[in-house]
């Protein structure tokens, strides 16, 4: 047992305990309990940076499914490392958070436990190298982010919120593990390093680009890009605890990574730089726009992270191109877009998750979080004050926190993607810097609402008679650790640069010679460039706006409200339905005649259909034996008494018709030289006959059938169709003869077997196993007739019997 | 011409005479006027073609194979036996469920003393399809 | 005779199959047992009709027909007895329980 | 030693007969019939181990080699499938003991089950294609009186249906049968292989095949599903749960054993012809699923999706499908026996069938709620439960063999089936919960247990697939090469 | 009248024994039997009853009686059927018969249903009223009420 | 006036010692020549079912007091037994014996435990024959 | 000259049942169905017989008892059926 499983497994076996920790804690320590685990790992964690900075990866695999390539190889690298150290680092704030925040009244074992399982899936993911296991920690985020969201699943939104997210996240899973089976097939391997290292062979392959878009889609629809975002706000009715970890620090961060751990991979696609680039500014700029109309704070804060997301994701994109570019010199600068994404990345967490926590406290003290019921709250809670101002200026790229570097870099990557003449970006490369500016003047817009109309302004009556207290320390606490992280970060951030994202660097370049020359060193002041100016008119910009919101936020009513893109999804999943009820319920209409009217144009069409494609028929009389001419007579007979039938107008008439055929068959049995079938079929037909007399004493005399004549005359064709086919083939395989049949050999009977009825001794013998299990299919038949009778349903008996 | 070949012709025409007998009786199955008179020929003429055909069967198989055919004794036997017991059952059911005797028929003794009613031929129920009540 | 039968074996099928897509149970039962005239017939004639003695060697010193069909029928014979006796039963229970011996009256909505 | 071979079936029909005889002393029906389906569980485990070292087992009864008297043949395909079914049927007479109620038992419940698991016992087992239908018609037979057992309205007015269509599908098949003879003139499915290659699988035998595809499709509800979901939701809840555990899979086997061993040759016309209708069975079924609003209905179109996923792996016809369709047809046995007897349940405790009708049920049923939890997951492909290998390894092949569009559909539809179920869970489990649990009807200990074996099982599937690899490894690789089968049948 | 028969029967046996072969024949056994016949005949007096094989002389003239009145009958239908302008006039009529136990009765109705032109269609339920149907009434009911007689002494002669 | 079965009921007293006989003959006879378990004990329980027709389950039951179920199961039993009882001989499933027996009397006969598994087969088409059209008609 | 004999006789044993074929189908009640049932059984003894010579075999020998009796249990079964709308009766003297 090495720790890097250790480090997995922990947090479930954890969760597999909580339920033992329950029965015997009192209701308040089993947060602390729980905390543990994060904790220890997270100091575990730390212990491997100095070496991972120094270059050192981990891996060790175990066999799971062997046979199958699917193995449980950890993979601890710079990148690894980065996210882990956030799992278990704001893992460990969240739950000490969630400690004070949740009251002993909620279902807490629950809580904990889908908390672990979605940490332990996290550093799954993180630490994954064999893409199926990759996924299964994936889907498993999935699933323990769908509980988490659904904790308080008495609330109906709650459960919508979890089935959005679950159903979207799902979905994108399931792309994402096409993906990975197309690389599968492309390379003959699940390890990603494998990949990476045989990235000539597979980079040609016509699966690439599908591979390559559905790993995207999965990575799109965790990280909450346009237009899969729509999960995200809807998973707001999480615990505020929940938001904070899952949808600013960690899950979401997952597609990220996935982007990132896939750019040595496909980075070198054009396709990859355009859909990656594309879409995280169009869900920057989406995100940061409806971010400005909300009202509510954990709306706000959920389209704010789907914004950001797509800033690290736009950030990826742009430094992908060193990727295809390859090493040089000149080409080392556009890797600093996906050191900026990193960067940003922690940084995002931080900020964010100080703000979730800022708003849960809101909440929690306040109890609304809708932002025109709040007001003035700066004097009754300042600290809670001060992590909103701390972390809005820091989300909205302001000085002295860490989200101006980063969003500073953001600016460069952008500017210096505008020089390329790759991927013709030169024809509307320039979109690229007026998009990203124009969604940070939002993301300006919606901070400074956050920190105003929260804080700011007067307080509503109402919530002056709540008369409400300032959080207690363990919920201030986490934020403010956060908060220390962000100003901490800013001052010494090229210690976090040196010692966690050199590292990662390496990982998401492996071709690229040195970590050093890709590691820029970050300062907070530069002399005045564009991306400066940039900021600066992004804050006179954003003030402005603000200030005339009142104004401009009409353009929100252009966006019709039946073409959201909620609404859209609504429409799509309730027509679906729908749709499918109506179609299902057409063809499924629960008459017989219906399913055997498909059955049997299913049986013509594909059966006469291959025979007639084929060419199959074939019709030679020659061999056939003669005519007699009483044979003839019966065949007539049988024929006047099969179409005799259809017209009977009695049950009777039919049933003795019925029974002319069987006597018939008789007849043509002893013509055909069958003497045991002639005995049994008379007696069977006879019996049978019987059988309908007796049963008709409970039946009804036949009705004129009340079919339409369509009706009859399309019954008439299907049924003329199905006598042809089997006619049809039946002539062929009459004439068929290639091989001699096996029955000769029981012509020997009478040596063999001891017989000199062949029939006999082959129903006795040879084949006596038929004849066994047929008389257990009559004695199943005799049975059933006798439990049928005698077991019948008491009266006003519902369905309720098990 | 031997005696074997003899009664190899008898039983030919045995059976010769016998399918022609049939072939009657079927005629009237289909010529007579009510079940009743039609059951006459059912179980007369029918059971007497099949009678001959399986005595002439029997002769055959007796000369030709030197097979003396029990099974065929006990067919003739059987057949024998029960033809008229059918007819007489038959008759009885038709009666009780009021099958009417043709038109034109005479005196009913059997009428009063199972309806109540008078001896007149040709109750009116319909029986044209089934006879369930 | 082959191609005859087979265009009776055809022909008992298309009026079988009527039957089958009729509404009435009691018609729909009539054809399954159409059906199985016909297959029965089918099996002896794909196995080739006439071409021996019956297959008793106490009777014939061959050729004889083909006693494997035979058998097989026999088979077939026995099971479709099976199944129409319980079918039967089945139908008239159904009849009685629901009150309708007409298919389409027996749709049953899944609302219900 | 090959006599074992018999006794998966021949075990079944004589506990069965006994317990006719004791049709008034239930405790003694219960604890019989289930040490006989114990033993036949251990049984097939022990032969499946055993075909792994000594190759394909057959028993030629009454000694007569083939191709000329009938025969059992176990290869692992056949064993595993066996196993499972016998597994199934163990754990579900467990839920029967307890909710079946004694009406039924005297009814002779329990040897109607047994008739039912011998026919398909004997339907994995034989090598004899006419066999093959009798041993159809001995589960049949035994299906049609359990669905139409109790005398409910409803019950009867589907099981009427179920017999008729099932009655019409026997027929096909004999016509097939007719026409297979009247060809190859032979029944032993390793000589009608041997003789259908030999004729180059001329275009008069690839009807043949067709006319098979429509028999077994018929059975296992590809394409011609119509009769599934009426009579899968009538009769009581453990025999819908072995109806969705076993009848539908017989018909998958056998079509996978027609068109691998006996009609490999033409797959450009057969294969596609499965791959549209498994394609358009998986796209009705998740219609299906998507319009259902309650939960028989909902859990009956997830049994139609599941055919046609496994049928793509047919479908596609690589041995990583082959592969991946039967780690696919254990898992679906399983987990849907395990979903059917969950729905039953839930409509045990709330009498009502309708998702919006029930609320909260997980509060009173804790390991009710979180079992139906993971059997969906499962039933998604969630690794690392049961149904994730399968899954994956259908994908590969699908992909390997270029077979984009199954591929999507196939993908596609496991979301949907999540969707679908997830809606069940989220309406029904969760939610306010309205009834005190006090008021609320307890579940039986029985029922119980049979909720916790199959989850354990299908953990089992899922995280344990390993150790099932050997056997199904060679399973498929046995399909794929029907030489392997032909040889162990015909030579020697 | 039984024990006749059995004795006739080990008197076979005997004749089996007696003639010892090395496997026992079945036409040995008939000669046994025919030379018990013989014995019998000659000592069926001391039994005090009637030569047991008389019954079958009375029976073999009954089946003879029957195949002769089903001749017959079978014609006189043939002749109605090809004869289309005869004239009949079907009727039912009753006959009130003596005989007596449910062999004897039936015998009768049977015969009497062999008898040209009728068919017995009920027996009343003392079981001595036949209620007959003639196919032409005033033809069938004199002819069988006459031979009625005949057939009602011949059947008395088996049972009684 | 009441139904006077007198005729009915003689005849079918005379006639059913045909059938039965017939019957047996078909069963044992079904090595050499047609016949055999199946159609023996069709012909065997129409026999049964003629009684039952001529008289009335009353009176039949009275008569013949078996319960025609375990009739066919022990017909099953017999079957698979037969069967079954190879495999203690470590033959395979189903394999027949036969050898040839000389009896006092009879002679020469061929015996086979076919006739055993035939009984089986045979008793199970009687009792199923005979349950089915009694449940049939017991049921209101 | 006896083989075209035989089979002209069985081409009438035939007609015979084409002819009783209509009474069949034509009723018009149950009875003279039952009646022309009857018919068709007796006449396919006779053609068995017949069909036995021409092909010499005695094996359907047994089939001509069989009909037989099945003739005669099938028409009392529907003579039963018309008169008392049941075949068996539960209880006696009904
Ligand atoms: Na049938
Ligand atoms: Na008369």
């Amino acid at each position: 047992m090495t720790i890097d499983i250790a480090i997995i497994l922990t947090p479930f076996i954890m969760a597999a305990l909580i339920p033992i920790f329950y029965r015997r804690l009192r209701k308040n320590m089993i947060g602390w309990v729980v905390l543990i685990i994060p904790v220890s790992l997270f100091l575990l964690l730390t212990t491997y940076i100095p070496r991972v900075a120094k270059g050192e990866v981990y891996s060790h695999t175990y066999e799971w499914i062997p046979s199958f390539n699917l193995n449980f190889t950890t993979y601890i690298d710079g990148l690894s490392l980065i996210f882990s150290l956030l799992i278990t680092g704001v893992g460990s704030l969240v739950i000490l958070y969630s400690i004070f925040y949740l009251s002993v009244k909620e279902s807490l074992h629950h809580f904990y436990c889908y908390l672990l399982l979605f940490m332990g899936a996290m550093l799954g993911v993180v630490f994954s190298d064999n893409l199926m296991v990759l996924y299964a920690f994936w889907e498993l985020t999935s699933v323990s982010s769908f509980l988490l969201i659904a904790f308080w699943h008495h609330r109906k939104a709650s459960r919508a919120g979890a089935r959005k997210s679950m159903t979207i996240t799902v979905s994108g899973g399931v792309a994402m593990l096409v993906g990975f089976l197309m690389l599968y097939a492309m390379s003959g391997t699940f390890s990603i390093r494998e990949i990476i290292n045989n990235i000539d062979v597979i980079s040609g392959h016509v699966l690439f680009i599908p591979a390559l878009l559905l790993v995207l889609f999965g990575a799109f629809t965790k990280s909450a890009q346009f237009p899969f975002h729509i999960w995200l706000p809807d998973a707001m009715e999480a615990p505020t605890p929940v938001s904070s970890y899952l949808h600013s620090a960690t899950m979401v961060k997952a597609g990220i990574y996935l982007v990132a751990r896939f750019t040595p991979i496909f980075g070198g696609e054009m396709v990859w730089f355009w859909t990656i680039t594309g879409v995280g500014l169009i869900t920057l700029f989406w995100g940061s726009f409806n971010a400005v109309r909300q009202v509510d704070l954990k709306a706000i804060l959920a389209y704010s992270t789907v914004s950001q997301l797509g800033l690290i994701m736009s950030l990826l994109g742009l430094g992908s191109v060193a990727v295809y570019l390859g090493y040089s010199t000149e080409t080392v600068m556009y890797t600093q877009a996906t050191f900026a994404a990193l960067f940003h990345l922690i940084n995002h967490s931080t900020f964010k998750g100080a703000l979730f926590m800022m708003v849960g406290i809101v909440d929690h003290e306040i109890g609304t979080r809708d932002i025109r019921r709040l007001g003035g709250l700066m004097a009754i809670l300042p600290f809670t004050f001060t992590i909103a101002i701390i972390g809005c200026f820091s989300m909205a790229g302001l000085p002295p926190f860490n989200g101006f570097l980063s969003k500073e870099m953001f600016f460069t990557a952008v500017l210096n993607i505008t020089e390329l003449n790759i991927f013709s970006i030169h024809n509307i490369g320039l979109l690229i810097p007026i998009v990203a500016w124009v969604a940070s003047v939002f993301t300006f817009v919606y901070c400074l609402i956050i920190v105003s109309k929260t804080f700011l302004g007067s307080m509503k009556p109402d919530i002056v008679e709540k008369n409400p207290h300032e959080a207690p320390f363990g919920m201030l606490l986490p934020p403010f650790i956060l908060i220390g992280l962000v100003i901490t970060i800013f001052f010494f951030p090229n210690l976090l640069g040196e010692y966690i994202l050199k590292p990662a660097m390496l990982s998401v370049y492996p071709t690229f010679p040195s970590a050093e020359e890709m590691t820029p060193h970050i300062s907070a002041w530069h002399r005045i460039n564009t991306e400066l100016l940039m900021t600066l008119g992004v804050v006179v910009l954003g003030i402005i706006l603000y200030r005339f919101l009142k104004y401009w936020s009409k353009i929100y009513r252009l966006f019709p409200k039946q073409w959201t893109l909620n609404a859209i999804y609504e429409k799509v999943i309730t027509s679906s339905e729908n749709i499918s009820e109506s179609i299902t319920k057409r063809y499924m209409s629960g008459h017989l005649t219906h399913y055997f009217v498909y059955i049997y144009v299913s049986f013509v069409a594909i059966v006469a259909g291959t025979f007639i494609a084929l060419d199959a028929f074939e019709w030679n009389p020659t061999n056939d034996a003669v005519i007699e001419n009483y044979e003839l007579i019966l065949v007539f007979v049988m024929i006047f008494a099969a179409v005799a039938i259809l017209f009977a107008k009695s049950r009777i008439t039919t049933v003795l018709l019925n029974g002319v055929l069987g006597y018939s068959v008789a007849f043509f049995f002893v013509i055909f030289r069958a003497p045991d079938l002639a005995l049994t079929q008379l007696v069977v037909e006879s019996v049978t006959t019987a059988l309908y007399l007796i049963c008709f004493k409970f039946l009804a005399e036949l009705k004129p059938e009340r079919s339409t004549k369509r009706v009859k005359i399309s019954n008439g064709l299907i049924s003329v169709f199905v006598g042809a086919t089997v006619t049809l083939i039946g002539l062929t395989v009459v004439n068929y003869d290639k091989f001699k049949s096996i029955s000769s050999y029981f012509e020997d009977s009478y040596n063999l077997a001891g017989g000199k009825n062949i029939v006999n001794t082959i129903l006795g013998d040879f084949r006596a196993f038929d004849t066994m299990l047929e008389v257990v299919v009559l004695f199943i038949a005799g049975l059933g007739v006798f439990a049928l009778i005698k077991l019948k349903a008491k009266k006003g008996d519902v369905d309720i019997e098990n | 011409m031997s005696v074997k070949e003899i009664l190899e012709w008898v039983a030919v025409l045995l059976i010769l005479f016998g399918s022609i007998v049939s072939v009657i009786s079927a005629l009237g199955l289909i010529k007579l006027p009510d079940v009743y008179t039609r059951s006459h020929a059912a179980s007369k003429s029918s059971t007497f073609a099949v009678l001959a055909c399986l005595l002439g069967a029997f002769i055959y198989f007796w000369v030709v194979d030197g097979y003396v055919s029990i099974r065929l004794i006990l067919g003739i036997i059987f057949v024998f036996i029960t033809s008229p017991v059918a007819g007489h059952l038959i008759c009885r059911a038709a009666y009780r469920a009021n099958v009417p005797l043709a038109e034109g028929s005479g005196e009913d003794e059997l009428k009063p003393v199972l309806f109540g009613g008078e001896g007149v031929v040709g109750s009116s129920v319909d029986l044209e399809e089934g006879t369930e009540k | 005779m082959e191609s005859l039968m087979m265009i009776l074996i055809g022909i008992l099928v298309a009026v079988a199959t009527y039957l089958v897509l009729s509404r009435n149970m009691i018609r729909i039962i009539l054809g399954t047992a159409l059906l199985s005239h016909a297959v029965h017939l089918l099996i002896l004639t794909v196995g080739g009709l006439k071409k021996g003695d019956v297959p008793l060697l106490s009777q014939s010193e061959g050729p004889f027909t083909d006693a494997l069909p035979q058998a097989l029928i026999l088979t077939a014979i026995v099971i479709s007895f099976a199944t129409t006796a319980f079918l039967l039963v089945l139908a008239y229970r159904t009849y009685k329980t629901n009150g309708s011996d007409d298919l389409q009256e027996l749709r049953g909505m899944p609302d219900e | 030693m090959n006599n074992l071979l018999v006794l998966p079936l021949i075990i079944p029909i004589i506990t069965a007969v006994v317990l006719v005889f004791l049709k008034d002393h239930i405790v003694l029906q219960r604890i019989i019939s289930f040490i006989t389906m114990l033993f036949v569980t251990v049984l097939s485990f022990i032969l499946l181990n055993i075909v792994q070292t000594e190759g394909i087992l057959r028993l030629d009864f009454s000694g007569w080699l083939p191709p000329f008297g009938i025969l059992f043949v176990a290869d692992s395909f056949a064993m595993i499938l066996v196993l499972t079914a016998s597994v199934v049927t163990t754990i579900c007479l467990l839920y029967a003991f307890s909710t079946i109620g004694n009406r039924h038992e005297k009814m002779f419940f329990y040897p109607f089950v047994l008739f039912l698991i011998a026919g398909v016992n004997g339907s994995f087992l034989t090598g004899d294609i006419f066999n093959l239908f009798v041993c159809f018609e001995v589960m049949l037979l035994a299906s049609y009186v359990l669905i139409a057992l109790g005398g409910e309205k409803r019950q009867l007015r589907e099981s009427l249906k179920y017999v008729l269509i099932n009655v019409v599908a026997s027929w096909m098949f004999l016509v097939a049968l007719a026409f297979l003879y009247g060809t190859v003139k032979t029944l032993n499915m390793a000589h009608i292989a041997v003789r259908v290659a030999e004729a180059g699988q001329d275009p008069l035998l690839t009807t043949v095949s067709i006319l098979f595809l429509i028999v077994f499709s018929l059975k296992a509800g590809l394409l011609l599903f119509f009769w599934l979901p009426g009579s899968y939701s009538v009769p009581p809840t453990v025999v819908q749960a072995l109806f969705a555990a076993l009848l539908t899979k017989v018909g998958i086997y056998a079509l996978i054993r027609t068109f691998t061993l006996m009609f490999p040759l033409q797959q450009d016309v057969t294969h596609t012809i499965i791959g549209i209708m498994a394609g358009v069975t998986i796209i009705a079924g998740c219609m299906g699923a998507l319009s259902g609003r309650d939960i028989y209905t909902i859990a009956t179109y997830n049994v139609i999706i599941g055919v046609g996923f496994i049928l793509i792996g047919l479908a596609v016809g690589t041995e990583t499908a082959m592969t991946g369709a039967i780690y696919y047809l254990i898992h679906d046995m399983l987990a849907k026996a395990l979903l059917f007897l969950l729905v039953g349940m839930m409509f045990y405790i709330t009498g009502e069938s309708v998702v919006k009708k029930m609320s909260g049920l997980i509060k009173n049923y804790p390991i009710f709620g979180w079992i139906f939890f993971i059997v969906m997951l499962a039933l998604a492909g969630i690794p690392p439960l049961s149904g994730f290998v399968g899954k994956v390894l259908i994908g590969q092949g699908a992909i390997e063999a270029g077979s984009y569009i199954l591929l999507a559909l196939g993908f596609a539809s496991s979301i949907i089936v999540l969707y679908s179920l997830l809606r069940i869970f989220l309406a029904s489990f969760f939610g306010e919960t309205t009834i005190s649990l006090e008021d609320s009807k307890p579940i039986p200990k029985g029922a119980y247990w049979s909720f916790i074996l199959f989850t354990i099982s299908i953990v089992f599937v899922g995280m344990g697939a390993e150790s099932l690899a050997v056997y199904v490894k060679d399973a498929a690789e046995t399909l794929m090469n029907p030489s392997i089968y032909i040889d162990a049948i015909l030579k020697g | 009248m039984f024990g006749q028969f059995l004795l006739n029967l080990f008197i076979a046996l005997l004749w089996l024994l007696l003639v010892d072969e090395p496997t026992p024949q079945l036409t040995t056994f008939f000669t046994g039997f025919i030379v018990g016949i013989g014995i019998l005949y000659v000592m069926h007096r001391f039994f005090g009853t009637q030569f047991y094989l008389r019954k079958l002389f009375k029976v073999l003239y009954l089946i003879l009686l029957f195949i002769k009145e089903l001749i017959i009958s079978s014609f006189s239908v043939m002749r109605q059927i090809l004869f289309p302008k005869l004239q009949i006039k079907p009727g039912i009529f009753t006959y009130k018969t003596n005989l007596k136990g449910e062999w004897e009765v039936t015998t009768l109705a049977l015969l009497l249903t062999l008898t040209p032109g009728s068919v017995v269609m009920e027996v009343s339920e003392s079981g001595d009223v036949f209620y007959i149907h003639a196919m032409d009434i005033e033809e069938s009911k004199e002819s069988v009420i006459r031979s009625i007689g005949k057939f009602e002494k011949a059947i008395m002669e088996v049972t009684r | 006036m009441k139904i006077n079965d007198v005729i009915l009921r003689t005849v079918v007293k005379g006639v059913i010692f045909i059938i039965l006989t017939l019957g047996v003959y078909l069963f044992f006879s079904g090595h050499n020549a047609p016949g055999g378990g199946f159609i023996g004990g069709l012909v065997l329980g129409s026999g049964l079912v003629l009684l039952y027709i001529t008289y009335d389950l009353e009176t039949v039951h009275k008569k013949m007091p078996f319960d025609f179920k375990k009739v066919a199961g022990l017909g099953v039993l017999l079957a698979t037994g037969s069967a079954i009882g190879s495999i203690f001989f470590d033959a395979p499933f189903l394999s027949q014996t036969d050898t040839y027996f000389t009896f006092p009397i009879l002679g020469e006969k061929h015996l086979t435990t076919v006739t055993v598994f035939e009984a089986g087969v045979a008793l199970t088409v009687i009792g199923t024959l005979v349950t089915i059209i009694l449940s049939i008609s017991e049921d209101e | 000259m006896k083989e075209t004999i035989l089979l002209l006789a069985l081409i009438l044993f035939m007609v015979a049942i084409a002819l009783v074929l209509y009474r069949v189908i034509v009723g018009p009640t149950m009875p003279d169905r039952a009646i022309a049932l009857d018919t068709i059984g007796v006449n396919l003894i006779s053609s068995i017989a017949i069909v036995s010579i021409i092909l010499s075999t005695t094996a359907f020998l047994e089939a001509i008892l069989i009909l037989g009796i099945l003739a005669f249990i099938g028409t009392i079964a529907f003579s039963k059926y018309i008169e008392r709308g049941v075949i068996v009766e539960r209880k006696g003297d009904s």
